[in-house]
């Protein structure tokens, strides 16, 4: 670059900052993005203890409120299905009369394995893990979606 | 009112030379009007790019203090616990500052009121648009007359003890007298004769204001007691 | 040294039709493309084509008002992003000036830069006031805009002053208890003027969301408002206006 | 073109710095301690799955949140990745595992971090986290204080596990503090330091003005701190104390008492003793020393007065923890001549016990600076409830900043709240000129202890949930009559029932009566023996009358039983578990000779069991043995962890050992 060539150094110049000021602006934006992706969440634990095997005998259908969950006993086992209709979100209800889990929504209808028996859910409801721990306490974790039909023996 | 100055009208049918340009002017204002014979440039790129360097230097020096200095964060309010001293922002600390003397009809309505509706009415008031320097063409009558207004104002503020407010003022009093006849005079005294009165008012005000914040923001301990700025005390 | 590449590209970019819809000129290379750059711009035609290049010059105005401006867009931008992780409510709020620094990636240096940014603009506003009175541009045509300055100022100071709460720590609480008292002083209206603006008649959660709502809102937009109004007259008002005896 | 110039270099600048805080950010040491973390790890773990599932661990900051425990959040696991980790066992700060505590590691999720070591949860970094920083919040105990911790949930007097705490809070109530100072759970505090109304009968103007000058040097085991008074503040002080007019039938009492014969000194001596007065007084520092020491108490007090004090001392005194002995008229007199005859400073001015010629002006003075130090806090009349305390709340001291403190002329003091509370109980006044609080010339241990007690009053009483259920049942008193009896012979003074009374005593009566034959405790009442020869601490006898001492049997071992004591141990088991014969060698066995004694041989450290048989109920004693720590905490009995077959055998054995008197009159035989 020398003085002679005033218009290349100009151009030089001009290039540098707008390019300065283009990378800047493109910094600030991912800098911004990543500002505005949380990095800690206050959200409640998904696991959560829902009791004993003792406390499913067959035939127990036990809603967890705050967590939206069904925990089941049955001949084989315990398992849980999620309480999240999968039409459209709305918490469903065991109705013990029918033996049917109900949406109060739009009127689906599921069996207490998650099948659809009835209305405009699109999937059966998703059945979650049930672990056992150390003390023999029955751990649910709703964020752990598995295979329908997977019992867990106890 | 006689001998109105001569009105120049500026004509000049080239746009690209001279944006064109209709000022109606009150017999009474006379701003000089004259023929504009400047030298104009393009505003892209010329002022832009300064107005680009400016922000950018704006935020530079921000981002470095950002990252210098973290800002303030004390432990949550707690309404039970005053901190002694409690503080206002620095830009009402001469405010409180004047509340320390003055009653609170006197300090944190009047005097505000007052300032506020002086720098409103400015470009409205004839003395600021006419007025020539202070002693120009003007008598003895003047002087006292600026004198009494000078220790009425002195006086008032010492009946209530504030001296942060005497002190200027009989400083600034005494700078407005000495540049009586100073157009003969040194450097400092020749300035000062040029200064008109409005000039005079809105720098006792400033210098008034900057000195009562300045004893607010750093000279003032527990209990709005005098210390120095680095005396460290608890804070409640 | 511009490169063939470099410029073949930005040819190529500038051939686009959907370049073409957005920018009309051409190459700021004539006189005539400049002054369209700046007449096309929504942003830009607050300035006049021209400019006198007097008015360049630092001691002119010392770009006082541009300061404050500037300070202007950089509060608006941090504070937009900081509002993102703001709750008003106690004691959330307090909270929530700790996530910035705790957890929130470049957090603190936002709310820093907000801060400082603040007191900077209240300090360049004052600045940029006595710079016009000493340099008499207060004078016609310009009495109003004066006015509309003074204003503004007021604005920058209630703004910075709602801000002041908004974290919720002692200095916040106290600072604006003090403030609000002082308002207090004031016969007949002080009262419920307080009430008014605290929500209360202490400073509280409703004070809080209050001095939010003006400092996020209500205040922002009287001073977009304003300040567009402000700058507008400067430009019909023949430009900055520098020392007396420059008066165009 | 100059300003293209500025452009370009303004661009680059701009441009590089607002790069600087995405890269500080990125630079923050937590990430990097994370790296670390992974490889560390990946070398420790015990399988190739564990040492992936380390390497897989992402960088992100790690929580623990705990809604039930105000909203706390703690993000302490950020840096501290191995607290929960068997594997950090020993690993190098800040990844090694937290040592094993009644809480941890099983019960992060339940109580955090902040809970117990105090510090500022939700920080990221190493100086805000543990309170370093200038403007952090309040910071993390120190390791020495960290028992504070365990006091924020736990507020009973004794904690287990937490020593220093208990004994903290111990000396709190031993030296009144809360007679001052308002503390959660202590609002109805009484201190124990006698009315002042009958000082002009008890003693003189001499002898007062010594002991205000400073009460530590006239008695060693007062707990009357030294208020630094002037002369003139004794002066007036003494005026205003011999100026209070004392009740009238005290007046009378001891002025009949003055004028009573003479007793037998030595007499006296042998009832001295055989009331186990030391068991809470002291004679030249011999003694337990919670009570004053009586080896110049004659020179404290006329005759008149002690006589009358010891046939009543809760008519002078209601709060006093002295009992009242059943002492017949003649043998007080005998023991107040012994007192008079050996208990005096025999170097003392003859004129100590002179009354005081009172000065009304100086006596109002007087009264003024009662109030005004203080003095009313402990020493309040009888009904007077103290309505507002003299000294500041403690609540909330532990959650104090130290910047809110002042320091005063204490420069050299690191500005922490531990050490202004340590400072501002080893010496109160070195702060500043005029402070109130007055100088107990407590021992570091105890000042290190008051400490920890202190910081554990948060400003906030931890949440239900949280607070723990004490061990130990609420001490209930039974009213009436038995109450009466309990109140007389003042039993809480020296025995634990649940969590009230002193702990002058090793046995807690809260059991008492699943433990003893109702027979035995009627006859140690009536007259008591040491059961342990090495404490010094003994009950006295008190001479109460046969009708009391079965009434306070028979209500104590009907009222204090633990229904988890079985009454006949041996339902249900086979006959076999009563094979005296294998409990025998299981006795030997065991090494319990090496602190009981059995026949003629054994060790003093524990009680004999040669009378277990009449003693002791065969439920206790098996209890006993299956864990004695359940029953006293701090008992020194091993715990052999034995079979329910081998205590059952072990019981039937120690049932078969007769009383000494029994022995020998067989031996005599």
């Amino acid at each position: 670059m020398s003085s002679s060539d005033p218009m290349k150094r100009r151009d030089f110049l001009t290039l540098t900052g707008v390019g300065a000021c283009a990378a800047a602006a493109a910094g600030a934006g991912l800098v911004t993005l990543d500002f505005l992706s949380p990095k800690v969440l206050f959200e409640p634990p998904t696991r959560f203890v829902a009791g004993t095997p003792l406390d499913f005998p067959e035939g127990t259908v036990r809603f967890n409120r705050e967590q939206r969950a069904y925990v089941i006993g049955t001949s084989g086992g315990v398992y849980a299905l999620t309480a999240v209709c999968t039409h459209l979100g709305c918490i469903t209800r065991y109705l013990s009369d029918e033996n049917v889990i109900a949406c109060p929504c739009h009127g689906s209808r599921f069996d207490v394995e998650g099948n659809v028996v009835h209305g405009p859910a699109p999937r059966p409801l998703p059945w979650i893990e049930v672990k056992q721990d150390t003390a023999g306490n029955l751990v649910v974790d709703t964020a752990a979606v598995i295979p329908a039909g997977t019992v867990l023996r106890v | 009112m006689s001998g109105l100055p001569p009105i120049a009208v500026v004509e000049s049918n080239d746009p690209l030379e001279t944006p064109r340009r209709v000022a109606l002017v009150h017999p009474d204002i006379r701003p000089a009007v004259r023929r504009s014979e400047e030298r104009m440039v393009m505003t892209f790129p010329h002022l832009i790019v300064r107005e680009i360097i400016l922000f950018q230097v704006v935020t530079i020096a921000l981002s470095i203090a950002a990252l210098l200095f973290d800002a303030p964060l004390q432990g949550i309010a707690n309404t039970t616990e005053t901190p002694n001293p409690a503080k206002a922002p620095w830009y009402f600390l001469g405010l409180q500052e004047l509340l320390h003397y003055f009653p609170p009809v006197v300090a944190g309505v009047l005097l505000p009121g007052l300032v506020v509706i002086a720098l409103v009415v400015i470009p409205y008031a004839r003395v600021n648009l006419t007025a020539g320097p202070l002693w120009t063409g003007r008598g003895p009558r003047a002087l006292l007359g600026v004198a009494a207004a000078i220790l009425a104002v002195a006086a008032f503020a010492a009946v209530f003890d504030c001296w942060p407010v005497v002190v200027p003022t009989l400083a600034v009093g005494a700078a407005m007298l000495a540049a009586r006849g100073g157009e003969r005079g040194g450097g400092t005294r020749r300035a000062f004769a040029r200064v008109t009165l409005p000039e005079w008012i809105m720098t006792w005000f400033v210098i008034v204001a900057s000195v009562l914040t300045i004893i607010g923001t750093f000279f003032r301990g527990p209990g709005w007691s005098f210390v120095w700025p680095w005396t460290t005390f608890r804070t409640w | 040294m511009r490169t063939p590449t470099v410029a073949a590209l930005s040819g190529w970019l500038r051939d686009t039709s959907v370049y073409r819809s957005i920018v009309r000129h051409g190459v700021e290379d004539t006189n005539l493309n400049r002054s369209l750059v700046v007449l096309e711009n929504l942003f830009l035609h607050v300035h006049p084509v021209k400019v006198r290049e007097k008015t360049l010059r630092l001691g002119h105005t010392f770009w006082l008002g541009g300061i404050t401006l500037a300070c202007t867009g950089i509060l608006f931008a941090t504070g937009i992003l900081l509002m993102f992780y703001y709750h008003p409510s106690v004691p959330q709020a307090y909270q929530d000036m700790k996530e910035l620094q705790f957890v929130v990636d470049n957090g603190l240096f936002l709310r820093n830069l907000h801060r400082w940014g603040a007191h900077l603009m209240v300090f360049a506003a004052f600045a940029h006031m006595l710079r016009v009175f000493y340099h008499r541009a207060y004078r016609p045509p310009r009495q109003f805009n004066w006015v509309v300055g003074v204003v503004l100022l007021l604005a920058t100071l209630g703004l910075s002053y709602t801000g002041y709460l908004l974290p919720w720590d002692q200095l916040a609480f106290w600072g604006v208890s003090v403030g609000t008292n002082m308002v207090r002083a004031a016969p007949w209206i002080g009262e419920p003027f307080r009430f008014l603006l605290l929500g209360g008649h202490v400073v509280s959660e409703n004070a809080l969301l209050r001095f939010y709502v003006l400092h996020c809102v209500v205040l922002p937009v009287t001073l977009i408002l304003l300040v567009s109004v402000h700058i507008w007259r400067v430009r019909k008002d023949g430009g900055v206006q520098g020392p007396p005896e420059d008066v165009p | 073109m100059r300003a293209r110039h500025v452009f370009a270099i303004t661009s680059l600048v701009f441009l590089g710095v607002l790069a600087i805080s995405p890269a500080k950010n990125a630079l923050r040491p937590y990430r990097s301690l994370q790296q670390q973390f992974r490889k560390l790890g990946a070398t420790r773990a015990h399988s190739l799955k564990e040492a992936l599932r380390y390497e897989g661990q992402s960088v992100a900051i790690r929580q623990i949140w705990l809604p039930r425990l105000d909203g706390r959040v703690d993000r302490c696991a950020t840096c501290h990745l191995g607290a929960a980790d068997p594997v950090m066992a020993q690993a190098p700060e800040p990844f090694r595992l937290h040592p094993a505590t009644a809480h941890t590691p099983s019960e992060f999720d339940r109580f955090g971090c902040t809970s117990c070591h105090g510090g500022q949860g939700p920080a990221t970094s190493l100086e805000e986290a543990h309170g370093i920083a200038e403007d952090a919040g309040p910071p993390m105990l120190p390791r020495e204080q960290i028992e504070a911790g365990c006091g924020r949930c736990h507020s009973g007097e004794t904690v287990d596990e937490a020593p220093v705490l208990s004994r903290g809070r111990a000396v709190m109530t031993r030296f009144g503090c809360y007679a001052c100072h308002l503390v959660r759970g202590h609002e109805d505090f009484r201190s124990e330091a006698p009315p002042l109304t009958t000082i002009a009968l008890k003693t003189g103007a001499a002898w007062l003005r010594q002991w205000l000058k400073n009460p530590k040097t006239v008695d060693p085991n007062t707990t009357m701190p030294s208020f630094d008074l002037t002369d003139a503040e004794i002066d007036e002080l003494s005026h205003a104390l011999f100026g209070r007019t004392p009740p009238q039938e005290l007046a009378a009492a001891v002025a009949a008492a003055e004028r009573e014969g003479p007793g037998d000194p030595a007499a006296g001596k042998k009832i001295f003793s055989e009331a186990r007065c030391i068991s809470c007084h002291t004679v030249e520092g011999k003694g337990h020393g919670t009570a004053p020491e009586l080896s110049k108490v004659a020179t404290a007090a006329t005759r008149g007065w002690l006589l009358a004090f010891v046939r009543d001392p809760h008519a002078f005194n209601p709060r006093t923890r002295m009992p009242q002995y059943g002492f017949s008229p003649s043998e007080s007199r005998d023991v107040v001549a012994y007192l008079e005859d050996e208990l005096r400073d025999f170097d003392a001015p003859k004129d100590i016990l002179l009354p005081l010629r009172v000065n009304r002006t100086l006596a109002e003075k007087g009264e003024k600076a009662f109030r005004a130090r203080g003095c009313f806090a402990c020493h309040a009349g009888t009904g007077a409830t103290v309505a507002e305390r003299f000294g500041p709340d403690l609540n909330g001291v532990g959650d104090k900043k130290a910047r809110s403190l002042d320091f005063g002329k204490r420069e050299d003091l690191p500005r922490t709240t531990p050490a202004w509370l340590g400072a501002k109980l080893a010496n109160p006044r070195s702060f500043a000129q005029g402070l109130k609080m007055p100088s107990f010339d407590l021992p570091p241990d105890d000042v290190r202890a008051v400490v920890t007690a202190l910081l554990a009053l948060g400003a906030q009483p931890a949440p239900e949930a949280y607070r723990s259920a004490e061990r130990q049942p609420p001490g209930v008193i039974p009213g009436g009559e038995l109450g009466r009896l309990f109140d007389r012979y003042r039993c809480l003074s020296c025995h634990q029932i649940g969590d009230r009374g002193g702990d002058i005593s090793t046995a807690p009566l809260t059991h008492e009566g699943s433990k003893v034959r109702r027979e035995w405790l009627t006859s140690y009442l009536l007259v008591s023996y040491s059961i342990r020869p090495i404490i010094e601490e003994r009950m006295p006898i008190f001479r109460m009358s046969r009708a009391d001492a079965e009434l306070l049997a028979g209500a104590i071992t009907s009222f204090y039983v633990d229904p988890a004591i079985p009454q006949d141990p041996f339902a249900g088991h086979p006959d076999s578990d009563r094979d005296i014969g294998e409990g025998e060698r299981l006795y030997t066995s065991l090494g319990c000779r090496a602190c009981h004694i059995v026949g003629a041989a054994g060790g003093y450290y524990g009680p004999p069991l040669t009378d277990t048989q009449s003693r002791l109920q065969p439920g206790w004693v098996f209890a006993w043995l299956k864990g004695p720590q359940k029953w006293r905490a701090d008992v020194r009995c091993p715990d052999y962890g034995l079979t329910d077959t081998d205590a059952l055998r072990l019981t039937a054995y120690l049932e078969t050992l007769k009383a000494p008197a029994e022995t020998v009159a067989r031996g005599k035989s």
